[in-house]
């Protein structure tokens, strides 16, 4: 079993060398060398999964990586339910990714390049699931990142693909600047950043405080790889790369890592009351935000960015409460609809050359149907809608936050649910039904479906969408997927746990995602709310009287349109752009430069001035003592 | 007898490699100039027979020549690590001195008489010697600086590095006057035990000694606020020398630093960590704010040091044994992706200008992919990214920290460490994500310096992922 | 007595400092650097140091110099005299000048040592030089190897940076 | 005389530091070196002196040796600069900056 493990890492290792090194040669077979490497990686992972799903946990350690004096990191790696569940979405979505992208990419001049990356991130993504330590983990974590970066740059001709993948860059050094010190504070109390060795031994050794400073040093690190407000902002320009990155590393995987990592300590949150708490709310607020901000978006890559995030915010309300199985199962779900959305973007990019803005899209459909039945099934399951996969998570999310005593967290989570429901509905209507925008346009682009590489990859997923929320379902009083996860990570314990009807509660998590698609079929479908629509509003009042969607119009004017103005005007350019892109994210940048611009003037040129500082640093240094003697 | 064959052992890698200089000297005499190759040849072999001595005495401890010289496991190591250098130094030099239509004999000598000095200096716990050891190698370095005498920057580089180099000494001087003054020796085993007993007015004095001490050895490291020398000497030397000069130096100077603060100051130990903790802060932080500034790959690595020196000087701040060990391992990693980093910037140089501008760095990643590469491999080293040598450097300089409960200082060093991502990452967008020049300018097509460019991308990353031997080295090289 | 020599030689050499410093023509800073060396010379006698005095002479006052004046020769003299007396921030200069001499000067005062021993044990058979070879060969030896190093890369050092046609 | 002596060594080096920082002629500043490092080997004397102790007269030797191969590279670099802009003017050599 060890050797197999330690081959499920190095398959597409061995797949990025010789894609990477041999390149020039393998240019026409890069892309079947890669799948077949990730294919690898997944048949063999399937013999640790099975393993664990009987009960056992799979750990190897193979050298020791760094012996610490009294600290020994082993370099070791470990499948229990967690990483189980990890490993399976990674090797399969990635599976998938890769076939797709054998499709996507045809042509392209970076081909070789593009798969060796992809195998590098995925070599990355294991080393930071099955790691049997947090140092290993950070291995990955940062090796994901840096893979993340070239393949946002991957276009480096666009200038705004090299300076987004500099911003992945920077921004998750921050969050990574909080991870180190998390697991630095770990090796201080426990002596170890063995899994093994911690989590059985954290209540012993934390008090609630250390708990909470390591708490939230982690989250830190989980805010800038799951792009959590306000360390989001390089996610939505992160979309610069090509649409499988965006689908594989930006939607199904790495973004998830943060989540994982939070799941992993649940010891630690567990002890850690207000960092859980911050968790949940920073994860709400997110969810929310984001969805806000989708709502209003053109560009079909940035309205799925920004649905990322808000679904990234529910993986955190779940894991946040204490229900850490929820989290993950919204993870794989998420992985498995969101990484088929990407595609199916992508496929539409893909025949409509390049272009974005759903304002030229319409009645797609006719071109491409089995593109626009996915994207349905995809947006189904989005937005929660039994029995897709996205129900059972997220209305377990949503449950699990009621019971475990946050109401409020419950409320933000169902609007939002009518928001994700309504943008994904927005997105599908606008884009595949009703007439076309364009007269011509389909014609003169060729637009037609997607080749077989491409679609067969597209309906797994589907499938997956479709049935793969079935292990949340109760079968005989237990749910399969809770009971796997508790194991490994069990909810945390509430003192006054609420019990509330699940009827209810499905029946409103329901209600919001049929609300919210309503919604969207009346405006965008039927037509009775647009941009001429408002103008038509302000007509005098017996027109609005006689006209029988009175109630859709005062909607319309008096929430829609409002609401609407704040999120594109307020929220969007105002929060996002200006205060958290140019205000925090370049403001930081501006000041650390503006310093260094100003320290640089030491170094006039003139050696006299050199020597000033050398005195100074003299009398500075000795004055300091010289006071004291006198 | 006063002295014996055993105070020659002691001292046999530095016997070997003056050996070999004088033989240069003498050979370089009769040698044609179509010949003078030969020169750097034997230099290579001098330094490789030091080497196989280094490492076959190594775990040997003696003291030789009446307690001036000590031999025990650090100065073995540190000794491994200069060797390296020097060899790696002497490859890169090869080709660049015939291009350079510079290929003298002499260049080799003081080379070699510098690294001679620089493991004294690694060796002794005396403070005259560590003064001339000190000296010989700053003159050899004055020299070897402004050895391009032909061109403008050469000739300052020299003129600043001398004018600074010897205002600093005279502090040392002044130093270890006043610690002989108040202890009527330089010995620092005895100045330790004096130090120890000694009334307050002793220890306040002593601490004023022991700063003027350390302006000369912070000037060496290149600490805030003796740093300023740095980027523009590394500028101005010839780059193999800027190579040589980023590394072993500063391994000499850490470990005579370490000696002196270790060994002859524990006594003072609470107030030399309150004055190396200041001076560490500000060193990393200037060296990285102001690198975010640098148009020059040669001046971004001179200021990358500045800021590399910071995160050793939090290793000695520790003050336990991993601390210490810490910072040995890491001048080790240093030396594989510093050594890299400069060959590549003598790779894109030219003879007609300096030419290490990181714009002509564009396009580099596609026109030289294995270049391209390895130079990403020393960013990111540079930058602190697993899995290489340079995460598990810092990894073990700021866990040395927590250990101490000197949690502010390695939450500022890893912060620290976040911003430096930034200009690394630079030179790598400029690399990889800025396009084609229009002209690109010829680079330096040399097989030597592809060596060791390949030989510090494989050490940065194999002491990455297997550092177990080498921290196990490191960790037991401090015995003190 | 004692006293007065002393201050006059004092006087003699922190003035020859003074007007190294103050000069412009750097021939007259180079008489006034051998006045100084010549003022320490005499103190190093007061402080029974007679082979440092005598060296201070020969190597200080005699050789290097020399070695300086001589440099000057070589370079156009009204080159040299047109060189700007001070640099343009004069003020920033002699204040960390002074910053440094206060420092030094509080540490004077404040210093202590055993004096008991003062001016014993610094000659055999009334030979300071004795003394000083015996104490040099037989503890120093190896910084005194280590010397010869120096001086041959200073040597080596001065050769290649100034040699017309370095290969020839 | 003990605090004398070291007020004299303190003045030699304050002024061959002040002299450093404020010259702009090269050669002057080399000579303001030198002034510089007597005064602090000034100190080894003195010290050698008081305490009764030898070694610090035979430190000197050291430090005059040293003083003397730092002038000698000194003086050539004075020599490159001379040829290189006929001027020993430090000031005109300040092109490596920032």
């Amino acid at each position: 079993m060890s050797g197999i493990l330690l081959f499920v890492v190095l398959a597409p290792l061995i797949g990025f060398l010789i894609n990477g090194i041999f390149g020039k040669w393998t240019k026409p077979y890069a892309g079947v060398i890669a799948s077949l490497a990730l294919a690898t990686s997944f048949v063999l992972g399937l013999f640790p999964i099975m393993s664990v799903l009987h009960g056992n946990i799979v750990e190897h350690i193979y050298y020791t990586w760094l012996p610490f004096k009294e600290v020994v990191i082993p370099f070791g790696l470990r499948v229990d339910a967690l990483s189980a569940v990890m490993l399976f979405v990674v090797t399969f979505v990635s599976t998938m990714i890769h076939i797709y992208s054998i499709g996507y990419m045809h042509g392209d001049p970076g081909y070789s390049r593009f798969f060796a990356y992809l195998n590098l991130f995925v070599t990355s993504m294991l080393l930071l699931v099955l790691g049997n330590n947090y140092l290993l983990m950070f291995v990955g974590w940062e090796g994901v990142g840096l893979c993340s970066y070239l393949l946002i740059g991957f276009w480096y001709e666009k200038d705004t693909a090299s300076d987004a993948g500099e911003k992945a860059f920077v921004v998750n050094r921050i969050g990574d600047a909080g991870f180190t010190i998390g697991v630095m504070f770990i090796i201080y109390y426990f002596g170890s950043a063995t899994y093994a060795d911690v989590f059985p031994r954290a209540e012993e050794v934390l008090n609630s405080t250390a708990a909470t400073i390591i708490g939230l040093a982690l989250f830190l690190g989980a805010m800038g790889k799951s792009a959590q407000f306000p360390l989001y902002i390089w996610l939505t320009d992160a979309m610069e790369g090509p649409t499988p990155v965006s689908s594989l590393i930006h939607a199904a995987t790495m973004v998830t890592a943060g989540v994982y990592m939070v799941a992993r300590s649940n010891a630690i949150f567990s002890m850690a009351p207000i960092a859980q708490e911050v968790v949940a709310s920073v994860g709400a607020f997110t969810a929310f935000y984001a969805a806000t901000m989708a709502l209003t978006h053109k560009d079909i890559k940035r309205i799925l960015a920004y649905s990322t995030l808000s679904q990234l915010g529910y993986m955190f309300i779940g894991v946040g409460v204490g229900a850490y199985w929820t989290g993950m199962f919204h993870l794989m779900t998420h992985a498995f609809f969101k990484g088929l959305l990407f595609l199916g973007a992508g496929a539409v990019m893909h025949s409509m050359r390049g272009l974005l803005s759903i304002d030229l899209m319409g009645g797609l459909r006719k071109y491409m149907p089995q593109t626009a039945i996915l994207m349905v099934i995809a947006s189904l399951a989005i937005g929660g809608i039994p029995p897709f996969a996205g129900f059972f998570s997220k209305d377990a999310i949503l449950a699990h936050a009621l019971e475990f005593g946050h109401p409020i967290i419950w409320v933000v989570g169902e609007i939002t649910a009518f928001m994700t429901a309504f943008y994904m509905f927005r997105f599908v209507f606008t884009v595949f039904y009703g007439e076309e925008k364009v007269p011509g346009l389909y014609h003169d682009l060729h637009t037609h479906e997607a080749p077989a590489v491409m679609t067969i990859p597209m309906w797994t997923l589907g499938i997956l969408s479709m049935v793969g929320g079935f292990v949340g379902l109760h079968i005989g009083g237990v749910v399969p997927f809770e009971h796997l996860i508790t194991q490994i990570a069990p909810n945390t314990e509430v003192a006054n746990e609420a019990h509330y009807s699940e009827t209810v509660l499905i029946g409103v998590s329901v209600t919001m995602g049929i609300l919210g698609i309503l919604a969207a079929w009346i405006i965008y479908i039927k037509k009775i709310i647009t941009a001429e629509s408002i103008a038509r509003a302000f007509k005098p009042i017996y027109t609005l009287l006689a006209n029988t969607y009175y109630v859709d119009e005062f909607v319309a004017c008096c929430i829609v349109k409002p609401f609407w103005w704040v999120s594109r005007n307020f929220l969007w350019k105002i929060v996002d752009v200006i205060l958290i892109d140019k205000g925090m994210v370049d403001g930081a940048g501006w000041l650390a430069s503006r310093v260094g611009y100003l320290l640089r003037f030491i170094q006039t040129g003139f050696v006299n001035h050199y020597a000033y500082w050398v005195s100074l640093g003299v009398i500075v240094l000795s004055g300091w003592y010289i006071v004291k003697i006198i | 007898m006063l002295y014996s064959m055993k105070d020659l052992v002691a001292i046999m890698p530095e016997l070997i490699i003056t050996a070999f200089a004088f033989v240069i000297l003498l050979i370089d005499l009769w040698l044609p100039k179509k010949s003078k190759g030969l020169n750097g040849v034997l230099a290579l072999l001098g330094v490789a027979i030091a080497f196989g001595v280094t490492v076959s005495m190594y775990g040997t401890n003696m003291t030789a020549f009446r307690g001036m010289v000590v031999m025990d496991n650090a100065s073995n190591f540190a000794g491994i690590i200069m060797l390296l250098t020097t060899f790696a130094a002497i490859i890169l030099s090869l080709d660049f001195l015939k291009r350079e239509d510079m290929n003298v004999g002499e260049y080799y000598e003081i080379l070699l008489f510098s690294l001679v000095a620089m493991m004294v200096l690694a060796s002794t716990y005396n403070l005259i010697v560590m003064f001339i050891a000190v000296e010989t190698l700053s003159i050899g370095m004055y020299v070897l600086t402004g050895f391009l005498r032909d061109k403008d920057e050469s000739v300052e580089g020299a003129m600043k590095y001398f004018i600074l180099g010897s205002f600093a000494s005279t502090f040392l001087v002044l130093g270890i006057g006043l610690m002989y003054g108040l202890f009527g020796t330089v010995d620092l085993t005895i100045i330790k035990g004096g130090l120890a007993n000694a009334d307050s007015l002793h220890k306040w004095a002593s601490i004023l000694a022991f700063l003027f001490i350390f302006v000369g050895f912070g000037f060496k490291i290149a600490a805030f606020p003796f740093h300023s020398w740095t980027p523009d000497v590394y500028a101005a030397a010839p780059t193999p020398m800027s190579a040589f000069m980023s590394v072993a130096p500063k391994v000499a100077s850490f470990l005579a630093l370490l000696r002196f603060l270790v060994v002859g100051m524990s006594p003072i130990e609470v107030e030399w960590t309150k004055i190396l903790w200041v001076v560490a802060v500000f060193t990393m932080t200037f060296g990285n704010t102001v690198a975010l500034f640098q148009k020059d790959l040669k001046r971004l690595l001179g200021y990358s040091s500045i800021a590399h020196a910071g995160y050793m000087l939090v290793g000695i701040v520790a003050t336990n044994q991993l601390g210490y060990g810490a910072v040995m391992f890491y001048l080790f990693g240093y030396m594989f992706m510093n050594l890299g980093a400069f060959a590549i910037a003598e790779f894109i140089s030219t003879k007609q200008d300096r030419g290490t501008e990181i714009a002509s760095l564009r396009g580099m990643g596609y026109r030289y992919p294995l270049m391209g590469a390895a130079m990403l491999l020393f960013m990111f080293c540079l930058a602190g990214v697993p899995p290489t040598v340079g995460f598990v450097g810092k990894y073990y300089l700021f866990s040395a920290a927590v250990k101490s409960h000197l949690y502010l200082l390695a939450v500022i060093g890893v912060l620290n460490s976040a911003v430096s991502a930034y200009f690394y990452l630079n030179v790598i967008v400029t690399m990889y994500m800025k396009g084609e020049p229009e002209n690109a300018q010829p680079v330096f097509n040399s097989f030597p310096l592809k060596v060791v460019v390949l030989l510090g991308a494989v050490g940065v990353i194999y002491v990455g992922i297997f550092p177990s031997t080498f921290l196990d080295l490191a960790l037991h090289s401090i015995g003190f | 007595m004692e006293a007065i020599v002393f201050y006059i030689l004092a006087i003699i050499t922190v003035g020859g400092g003074l007007g190294v410093v103050i000069s412009q023509n750097p021939f007259r800073a180079a008489l006034w650097m051998v006045l100084t060396f010549v003022g320490i010379a005499g103190l190093f006698v007061m402080l029974h140091a007679q082979f440092n005095a005598m060296l201070q002479l020969i190597v200080y006052a005699g050789a290097i110099a020399i070695m300086i004046a001589l440099t000057m020769m070589v370079m156009d003299r009204r080159n040299l005299n047109a060189i700007g007396r001070f640099n343009p921030q004069p003020l920033w200069a002699a204040m960390f000048g002074a910053g440094i001499l206060a420092d030094l000067a509080v540490l004077a005062l404040k210093f202590k040592i055993d004096l008991s021993n003062a001016g014993k044990n610094l000659a055999i058979d009334g030979s300071n030089t004795k003394m000083i070879g015996d104490v040099l060969f037989k503890h120093y030896l190896f910084p005194f190897e280590i010397t010869a190093i120096i001086l041959l890369v200073a040597l080596l050092g001065a050769v290649v940076l100034t040699k017309k046609d370095i290969n020839q | 005389m003990l605090v004398q002596y070291m007020i004299v060594s303190a003045l030699l080096i304050a002024i061959g530091a002040t002299g450093v920082m404020i010259k702009r002629n090269f050669m002057i500043v080399l000579m303001s070196l030198e002034i510089m490092i007597n005064g602090a080997g000034m100190l080894l004397i003195v010290m050698a002196y008081y305490l009764g102790n030898v070694s610090g007269q035979v430190m000197f030797l050291f430090v005059a040796a040293v003083a003397a191969s730092e002038t000698a590279v000194g003086l050539a670099i004075a020599v490159m600069m001379y040829k290189r802009k006929g001027s020993v003017d430090i000031n005109d050599f300040s092109m490596l900056k920032k």
